[in-house]
């Protein structure tokens, strides 16, 4: 039998990432974020990554373990991201000024683009054509195409080293379930990745015990478990915030 | 923006127009911001699916304080309710129904909506380093229809609808309608269409507060 | 409120199908092939169709209705498969005859890039590039590119008018069910699908009594429901035999 | 063909020799014919996921007539069991597990199996119309290894492994280790490795036998 994917901690979990990792983090608005393993890698201190996410954070209170925090600690060379600055001239990302201090670089890519990018990557797709962004500045300099009399952009796959997850069920198999908007990113991420690492709300499932036909992320995909302790010692979404402007 | 300061009609009122114009059947988007508070309207006898990007579809209103779901979030990080008949999907999945133009109408806040159909939503300043695009361009790019929500002008009075944004674009050629406070206007090329002003408002109010030509 | 999805019977949801149409039909192997629809479509007439489906059917005992039966039935232009032949030599598909008569077009497409053509179709993606099928007889004379050092072979979105399904279970906001293989192609043809009808074996759920979190296809994916009667009127599956050789 | 005139392995035999060379903890595909023969096989204590082009990961041992489940098969139509641990997905995602290369080994059928890694089991002559591709160019493409299961020769003894392939192929460069009647092969360029000959076949049996230098 292979060795179980069950890990006794989160730091166990991380120990082996190397520097210059790339690694996506799932979560968006909160549900679904990996905040414990996040946590971990500050811990744990892997630098020069490269951070796949929908955004780097601290948009909200109370503020939470997030890619902006692994920027402040030095850690990060780059971040793929949808939301690289806050969208209200008034607010400012903690990750904003080493973004324009130039300690860190960032890739701005569409929400839809990046979910595809990662699908791709997970599927074999090396790239695939999208109408989203022509005409915009992401356009600029790029590749397009016509298909149907309509202009697209060509986007290429983004395979990741590693995937941050949070699910709320798993199995021994590995098989995951997510709750409500818990899913997100989650499941494309764990295909863009070589390593799922998966923070699990719920006790572990015997095999078997899960229905098949209710799997969002099948176990194929995920390689290690750490289930969550309760509060103070692990991390639980608490009720969000708006930052005070 | 302090309420007292504005003009016209407020936020809810802005939003509550709008949300008039969704017809029987559509799905709707709803973007971070003004938008969200289009599912707080009763849309009556018309039965309208609100969809987020993250891959819910099919939400209501905001949940009070003590009743929320923490695993349950909408576009703007929001604790929302499910109305019967939700579904939820992966992200992926989520932009392939933005994508393949199942999105009746799309409802987002803007810096600036020009009467050529452009708009410019994800960065505040054209050298502005980084931006927030979200999920804004491909909804722009790919739904049916294109509604704007803002404020008619900045807090320094300068107009948001104008002939041509001066801030980088999110998509072009794509706005349908836009409702400010000021009222509910249809961009027309040159131009923009006064399709209903707020009450107390005079033309020439509007058309001093807007960079570009209103027709009534 | 919009009209009710539930139509009465099969002949009324396909009785607005016109000549000329693009229909996918779901089903592997038996398990999701909307065999009712499909009966329902053979009364109904529908001329000139181009019929996308994994197999046109007919190769195993007790046969069902399927695509070659519409072939024989002179309703079909054209089909897109993953199989137009059999794999045995001494087998010989009842569609077989059809194809070397010249009296139907096929296009032969591998299974996995068929799937991906109707799942780009329902994402809004064009086109995609894939690995498959490269320095075959498939790919002669296609736009190939090469990404990572690899070729890969350009292919398009296919998009179709109308789906024909079968799932296990849905509610009345449309929001379907399927039960283990019964799932195959029937999520992504209801993805590149203009309008979805589907045979359903259980009674219909009210909106609101199936778990969000275990939906297969959004109801907002799908048009037309019709509760398959128990037999003999309605057709269920039968205990598969091989074709006699 | 009838058992009683196949040489050496039965199909079952073919199929147990090549399902030794599963590792602990591989992703396996197997292919309609004799490949699905693989999920009879008892790995011991190796555990080993079958998956099926269908979207069925972690399925079992056909199930006898009686104890089926209709809703449940296989890549060749066959009623299967489900291991503990099973999981469902779509065809898309189901061929997005093989495209990226999550698949250890492909076990699939073929007519025939060239020296050089070619192979063709998709078109039954040069000049037939139409042809059943399934998933086997996507298996043959994308999966690590690709292991075939055939008959050595056909019913009128013509040699199946040869050094190049006189029909379309399905794959270029990419066979891993063919499993015939006779034994089991290593495709090495300009011929094949003996690994092991099926009992009472001599090496200058399979030699006249095959279209492709045998080396010892």
């Amino acid at each position: 039998m292979p060795k179980s994917k069950l890990f006794a901690g989160f730091a166990e979990a991380v120990a082996g990432i190397p520097d210059g990792s790339t690694i996506a983090f799932g979560g968006f608005a909160g549900p679904g974020t990996p905040f414990n393993l996040i946590r971990a890698l500050l811990a744990q201190g892997a630098r020069n990554l490269t951070c796949v996410s929908n955004t780097t954070g601290g948009a909200h209170q109370p503020r939470m373990p997030d890619i902006g925090m692994l920027v402040e600690n030095g850690q990060v060379r780059k971040v793929v991201c949808s939301f690289t600055a806050a969208t209200r001239p008034t607010d400012v990302l903690p990750f904003a000024r080493f973004l324009e201090a130039g300690q860190v670089e960032a890739e701005l890519v569409p929400q839809g683009t990046l979910a595809e990018r990662l699908r791709a990557a997970g599927s074999g797709i090396p790239a695939f054509y999208t109408p989203t962004g022509v005409g915009t500045e992401i356009a600029e300099g790029r590749e397009t195409r016509n298909f149907n009399g309509r202009e697209h952009l060509l986007e290429h796959a983004l395979p990741v080293d590693y995937a941050l997850l949070r699910a709320c069920q798993a199995d021994e198999a590995g098989n995951l379930r997510y709750r409500l908007a818990q899913r997100n990113f989650n499941p494309v991420m764990a295909m863009a990745a070589r390593t799922v690492l998966v923070e699990v709300e719920e006790e572990l499932l015997p095999a078997g015990a899960m229905d098949p036909d209710a799997v969002h992320t099948p176990g194929i995909f995920v390689h290690r478990l750490v289930r969550i302790p309760p509060p103070p010692d692990g991390l639980w979404p608490a009720r969000r915030l708006e930052r005070a402007r | 923006m302090s309420g007292t300061e504005t003009k016209g009609w407020s936020r809810q009122q802005m939003a509550d127009r709008l949300a008039a114009e969704f017809e029987d059947g559509w799905i709707v988007n709803l973007g971070v911001g003004i938008p969200t508070l289009c599912s707080n309207t009763d849309t009556g006898d018309r039965d309208v699916v609100f969809h987020s990007e993250n891959g819910v579809i099919g939400y209501g209103p905001v949940l009070p304080e003590g009743q929320e779901d923490l695993h349950l979030v909408n576009a703007g990080g929001q604790n929302v309710s499910l109305r019967p008949g939700a579904a939820i999907v992966h992200h992926a999945d989520s932009f392939a129904v933005i994508r393949s133009g199942r999105i009746d109408a799309t409802v987002m806040g803007a810096y600036e909506a020009a009467s050529n159909g452009d708009f410019a939503n994800w960065k505040v300043a054209v050298n502005a380093k980084g931006g927030g695009i979200g999920g804004a361009m491909d909804l722009a790019a790919c739904a049916r229809r294109v509604f704007l929500l803002l404020e008619h002008t900045t807090r320094r009075g300068a107009p948001r609808l104008v002939r041509r944004c001066a801030l980088p674009v999110t998509a072009r050629r794509v706005v349908t309608l836009v409702a400010t406070n000021y009222g509910l206007f249809k961009p027309e090329g040159e131009g923009f269409r006064v399709l209903e002003l707020a009450p107390g408002l005079t033309l020439d109010e509007a058309r001093a507060a807007t960079g570009a030509p209103l027709a009534a």
